[in-house]
């Protein structure tokens, strides 16, 4: 194998790892950094199960290859709580039940995040729509959007104090 | 020891709330393990190559070139799997459709597999492995399957339930009939007779996480197998029958499971993983990709439906039939079955008759879907009922109410029932303000019932408790959907400690006895059956070990709100000893104090629904949207009502999505087109409003709780309810599932002549 | 008592809807049941469900029958 | 498989002309990666164009707008001027997939993989979008109906890449839209499209342009129904002869995703919307 070298940054931590120039992102995350929060439902982007920030923009980590992450900033579910706390998102999800099997729940976590860093106050149809690439097949959505609202609460109440 | 599983109708503390899961954390910080989330030292990777034929002879296969490639460890074909089975013909048909044996039997049907240093090397070895086939005929619908000339999918399968018993073969595998009363005369008696013929498409479970497994099997025949299941025991027993191992040398253990609804609860590509392990002797890690998880796990059937029913013009129904065809996909099942079973569970009727017919068809091995069967007859019956109460110019809930099952009513598939939900539910509905939203252009309302028995089954639970009164809970259900959280109230409950003081495991084959697969709407029910007398059995040790510190006799004991206290005037000097301090004095008193038992839960209680539905048609594209959904179950007792109506609504937008979209679309080549998350359209966010849900609680009498299943029925209505609804709010009638947009535009045409 | 056959064990039987026998747990009736009916044996090896008086019991043999109980034997069920 | 990351058009170009065997530009990567992963390619060379400066630029103005080539479509969305200028072209980037694929798709990567369906294309079409194109023989610059020749074919050289989406000086009084079926509300692929564009002068309709989606092998123009609509406010009977032009335009196919009844009538009905649509927003009053 012909191997590429990449340097990156994850969660906040610089990293280094090499991999096949045709090894995707996820791959790379799972099996070579071992951050199995993120999932593999479908590996052609049609399911969000994967969802990761790259440079803060949300992508699908199966969509995206290891060696395109150089130099960037890749961020995972597994970096969401700060300082030991967990992000008012995961705290809602838990009290809101919005999580049965709880597959689709760190990609479900990382979109909402981005959803709610552009959008702070979205309606429930920004909510839905902002999360359609996202496919939870256990809870029919509802526990998800109201844990998505009641999290967006929380965090324009944190952002005002 | 006898146990009183008999309904009780104690008060709660516990039970009832809705307190967060203990594995929340783990689930949301990406740290729960799922199938595909370990590795092992040395491990292989194995991937399975697939036939692309719908049905072919294999006449040969040459591994040779693939073996040559460096990095390949182990290659199978049918041949490395020798016939265990000793004649089980329901086990050998496992077998063969884990891997083919001279012949596949449909598209995706696995005929080799390799397991490689890695994923890379054995994909290039999948390519080098060449198959040489003879393609058959095929056939993938289930009416063109059961017409003469068909082609036969096995030679062998002759048409069980017919007297006289067949000679010749045929694709029927099974018919089964259901009922009581004449129904001739009864449909002689009616004023008003409709019929109509329905059909619905082929839909899959769709779970997110794919099958996975991390298996690793010796020479000497012991080995370890870590899964993705809803059945651990029973994928021991399975793969322990079909490689000839003891069932004892086998460990099985659960992953985190990320979705079943019935499609884990069969071995797939685990028997194979073990025996590339073997082979190799090394462990070796098998993930399936979507595209194999659609082609080649188990669907649901596809159906073609015969309903007919008669009535008088007082509205009650004087009788009703159905005829109902499922395919079972390349192997016998018993899904025509169920549906005959299940098809008029909710209605009290005099004369009535059900005949199902279970039809081979070259399609992957159908798996039980929740509620499996139930909800496609229910389409069909349920349309049925809605046409016919507008003939009679009824009220369709009314007409429903009028002809509802209550307690003493002879069950359409045979049992006369206890105390029931469907009378209840029904009431619910006509009260409920979703009734009095007024409907746009456009719009319709559409409600339907559906019905499920719900199971019990082999249970077998430990409960020991820590020095410090903490309290380790290892079950052998799979948490599915936050049966953790239930099963800790439970135990909290019964010991009177707090909730968080209960530590919830799911034990592996290895720390428990026997445990039936979590089906059935069974985890709940049956684990906290066997939960409660667990806790019961260690109350009664911590009675002893008080009893044995107060020097007194143990029955002078008793267990009240977390601790023991002595009763009786001589005992007034002795105050009450807490769980924690009982555990802490333990070590000296006797040792660890455990509770444990093993229970065959039966008397699961059967469970109704009734769903009501708006929907928008835009009559130029024929897109239905729903606008608002109404779930009104009767879950016995709601342990954790969050998580009851998380079924509720997780079952009710599964069917929503085989309503309007959902289906496996053949080709003429008879091979899948569409096995993927973008052409096979389960509902996206965007798709659905919120559920709302009404928890009935009718106690079911054979649970010391009163609990129900409820993990199925909520899939069962929805078909017909959007039917309905779709009906009303076009004035067109559906009988064809999905209702995707261009049926619909179709239908409104053709209405429109 | 008198027990009724539904679905394929009513035609596996022959084509007999009810049957006269005598047991006090569902293990004896299906041990005289086979007796009577060697056809079925596969049937109920591969695993049946009675319902006594209404109830379902899959796998409980020592299940009482009390007398007089509306007995219905099923096939087994399989949920998902 | 190599992968590069040149920083200049120019080094890209010198690879991909270099290259012997199977080479493809990666921009958003979402239909690549996907067709690398189910084996129906196996290149030989990748070049990611995202580090080139110039293809990651977005510049926005009345006069003109060009869109870079690695340019993801959810950043077409953040631009509130060019969604004022040409909101249809902006909601048909933004149809592309969830926003875990906008982050990343770019509306180059959905012209160059030619399919009948994609989004951006007739939106791209309507609004007379030219392509920068860049190879080996210099630059040259393209209508974008000249680039997709059939499904999956373009009309690219070897060594030949797209470097940016140059959108025409937008008139007073313009308007564009884009409609598109699909089953489900998000996360599908058009089962027919349509897109409009025009300009109004005194009230009524001056220029249009019509353009369908997953109706033919490639987007087409329906200049009759162009013609139905100018000189009109979209009165019923232009709109009716808008609608009845679009069916006679329809050459579509039966495939998994719908059929050619329901693509032709469909694209009847949804091109007399996105011309309401276009029309209101170019102040058009009926």
């Amino acid at each position: 194998m012909n191997g590429v070298t990449v340097s990156t940054t994850v969660n906040g931590d610089a990293v280094q790892f090499v991999c096949p120039p045709s090894e995707s992102l996820l791959d790379v995350l799972r099996n070579r950094l071992n951050l199995t929060g993120v999932k593999e439902g479908c590996g052609t982007g049609d399911c969000g199960a994967c969802s990761i920030t790259l440079d803060g923009r949300l992508v699908c980590a199966c969509l995206v290859l290891g060696a395109e992450a150089e130099g960037r900033e890749v961020g995972t579910v597994e970096g969401m709580s700060e300082n030991g706390e967990l992000h008012p998102l995961q705290v809602q999800f838990i009290e809101n039940a919005a999580l049965q099997c709880g597959i689709c729940t760190p990609g479900f976590l990382v979109a909402a995040k981005a959803l709610l860093e552009r959008n702070p106050n979205p309606t429930e149809e920004e909510i839905r729509y902002g999360l359609a690439g996202n496919l939870c097949r256990c809870t029919g959505y509802d526990k998800i959007v109201r844990a998505v609202q009641a999290a967006a609460k929380i965090m324009r109440k944190g952002r005002k104090s | 020891m006898p146990y009183e599983t008999a309904y009780t109708n104690q008060g709660f503390n516990l039970v009832g709330s809705r307190v967060n899961r203990p594995d929340g954390i783990d689930k949301v910080t990406g740290r729960a393990k799922y199938g595909a989330d370990v590795n092992a030292a040395g491990q292989l990777v194995a991937k399975v190559l697939r036939s692309p034929h719908a049905h072919a002879l294999i006449k040969k296969i040459d591994t040779s070139k693939a073996a040559k490639l460096p990095g390949v460890k182990a290659i199978v074909t049918g041949d490395d799997f020798p016939d265990h089975t000793g004649g089980n013909r329901s086990m050998m048909d496992i077998l063969e459709n884990c891997m083919a044996r001279g012949r596949a039997l449909y598209d995706g049907h696995a005929v080799a597999a390799v397991a490689a240093i890695d994923g890379e090397t054995a994909d290039k070895a999948l390519k080098l492995i060449k198959v040489t086939y003879k393609k058959l005929p095929h056939v993938t619908d289930v009416d063109a399957a059961m017409a003469e000339g068909a082609p036969i999918i096995h030679d062998w399968v002759r048409t069980a339930g017919v007297q006289p018993a067949p000679t010749t073969a045929s694709n029927v595998a099974q018919r089964s009939e259901f009922g009581h009363g004449d129904v001739e005369a009864g449909f002689a008696q009616a004023d008003i007779v409709v019929e109509k013929t329905f059909k619905t498409e082929q839909t899959h479970q769709g779970y997110i996480e794919p099958h996975a497994c991390l298996a690793q099997l010796g020479p000497d025949g012991s080995g370890e197998l870590w899964v993705t299941t809803q059945g651990h025991f029973t994928f021991r027993n399975v793969c322990s029958t079909l490689l000839g191992l003891d069932v004892a040398k086998l460990k099985v253990t659960s992953s985190e499971i990320g979705g079943g609804f019935g499609g884990k609860t069969h071995v797939w590509t685990e028997p194979v993983a073990l025996q590339l392990s073997r082979k190799a002797n090394r462990p070796v890690k098998l993930v399936m990709t979507r595209d194999e998880v659609f082609r080649a796990s188990g669907p649901t059937s596809s159906t073609s439906i015969d309903v007919k029913i008669g009535a008088k013009k007082n509205g009650r129904i004087t009788a009703a039939t159905a005829e109902l065809r499922y395919q079972s996909g390349a192997f016998p099942g018993m899904w025509a079955m169920f549906g005959a079973m299940t098809s008029f569970a909710c209605y009290d009727l005099k004369n009535v008759k059900s005949v199902g017919y279970d039809v081979l068809v070259n399609r992957p091995k159908v798996a039980a879907y929740r509620a499996p069967s139930a909800p496609m007859a229910a389409f069909g019956v349920e349309s049925v009922m809605d046409m016919l109460a507008a003939e009679l110019g009824m009220d369709a809930v009314e007409f429903r109410i009028k002809n509802a099952a209550k307690k003493g009513t002879k069950a359409s598939y045979g049992p006369i029932y206890g105390p029931i939900g469907i009378g209840p539910t029904l009431q619910a509905v006509k009260d409920h303000p979703h009734m009095k939203r007024r409907l746009g252009k456009n719009q319709g309302r559409g409600m339907a019932c559906g019905f499920w028995f719900n199971f019990g089954g082999q249970t077998c639970t430990d409960l020991n408790i820590g020095v410090d009164g903490s309290v380790n809970l290892t079950v052998g259900t799979v948490d599915v959907g936050g049966s953790r959280a239930s099963l800790a109230l439970i135990a909290a409950e019964e010991l009177g400690i707090d909730y968080d003081q209960v530590r919830v495991t799911i034990g592996d084959t290895n720390s428990l006895g026997h445990n039936d697969t979590t089906e059935g709407s069974r985890g709940t029910f049956s684990s906290g059956m066997a939960t409660i007398f667990a806790a019961r059995n260690a109350i009664e040790v911590l009675k002893q070990r008080a009893a044995a510190t107060w020097d007194i006799p143990v029955d002078q004991v008793v267990w009240e709100a977390g601790e023991a206290r002595a009763k009786g005037k001589q005992n007034s000097n002795l105050p009450p000893l807490t769980l924690k301090e009982i555990a802490a004095k333990s070590p000296r008193t006797g040792g660890p104090i455990a509770g444990h038992n093993e229970v065959v839960a039966d008397g699961a209680g059967v469970s109704f629904a009734s769903h009501l539905v708006d929907v928008e048609v835009d009559p130029e594209t024929g897109s239905t949207r729903v606008l608002r959904y109404t779930v009104i179950q009767d879950a016995g007792k709601a342990i954790h009502p969050d998580y009851v109506e998380g079924q509720f609504q997780g079952g009710a937008a599964q069917g929503i999505g085989w309503a309007l979209n959902e289906e496996y679309i053949y080709g003429d080549d008879g091979c899948l087109q569409n096995p993927g998350f973008l052409d096979y359209r389960i509902p996206v966010c965007s798709d659905l409003p919120f559920i709302d849900t009404q928890i009935l609680e009718i106690p079911n009498p054979n649970h010391p709780y009163g609990v129900r299943g409820v993990g199925e029925t909520s899939i069962v209505p929805p078909l017909a309810a959007i039917g309905n609804a779709v009906s009303n709010a076009v004035g067109v009638r559906m009988n064809h599932v999905p209702m995707s947009p261009p049926r619909i535009l179709k239908a409104i045409e053709d209405a429109a002549g | 008592m008198e027990v009724q056959l539904s679905g394929f064990l009513s035609s596996a039987a022959g084509g007999v809807q009810s049957v006269e026998l005598t047991g006090e747990t569902v293990g004896e009736l299906l041990t005289s049941l086979e007796l009577r009916y060697p056809s079925l044996r596969d049937a109920i090896e591969q695993g049946v469900a009675v319902a006594v008086n209404g109830e379902i019991y899959r796998d409980r043999r020592d299940q009482p029958i009390p007398p007089g109980a509306e007995v219905f034997l099923l096939p087994r069920l399989a949920g998902g | 498989m190599r992968f590069e990351s040149p920083t200049t058009t120019k080094a890209a170009v010198s690879l991909l002309a270099a290259e012997k065997g199977v080479s493809h530009v990666l921009a958003g990567g979402t239909d690549l990666l996907v067709r690398m992963k189910m084996g129906a390619i196996e290149p030989d060379l990748v070049v990611d164009v995202k580090r080139i400066d110039t293809m990651a630029a977005l510049t926005v103005a009345a006069s003109g707008v060009h869109i870079g080539g690695a340019v993801p479509a959810a950043e077409l969305g953040e631009s509130e001027k060019l969604r004022t200028l040409w909101p249809g072209v902006v909601e048909a980037a933004n149809l592309i997939g969830s926003d875990q694929i906008q982050g990343r798709c770019t509306v180059v990567g959905n012209l160059c993989n030619a399919s009948p369906a994609a989004d951006s294309v007739p939106a791209l079409i309507a609004a007379g979008a030219k392509a920068l194109v860049i190879g080996p023989n210099g630059k040259r610059r393209v209508s974008v109906d000249k680039i997709v020749l059939g499904p999956g074919r373009t009309s690219l050289g070897h060594g030949e890449f797209i470097e940016a989406i140059v959108l025409p000086a937008r008139a007073p009084k313009s308007g564009d839209a884009y409609l598109r079926f699909t089953p489900r509300t998000e996360m599908d692929i058009a089962v027919v499209s349509a897109a409009v564009n025009l300009t109004l002068a005194r009230g009524v309709v001056k220029t249009a342009k019509v353009v369908l989606g997953a109706v033919a092998p490639t987007a087409i123009s329906v200049p009759a129904a162009a013609r139905a609509l100018i000189g009109t406010k979209l009165d019923d009977a232009a709109l009716e002869k808008m609608a009845k032009a679009c069916r006679a335009a329809c050459n579509p196919i039966d495939d998994k995703r719908g059929t050619v009844e329901y693509r032709t009538k469909v694209a009847g009905v949804l091109g007399r919307r996105a011309a309401l649509l276009a029309f209101e927003r170019a102040g058009g009053r009926k």
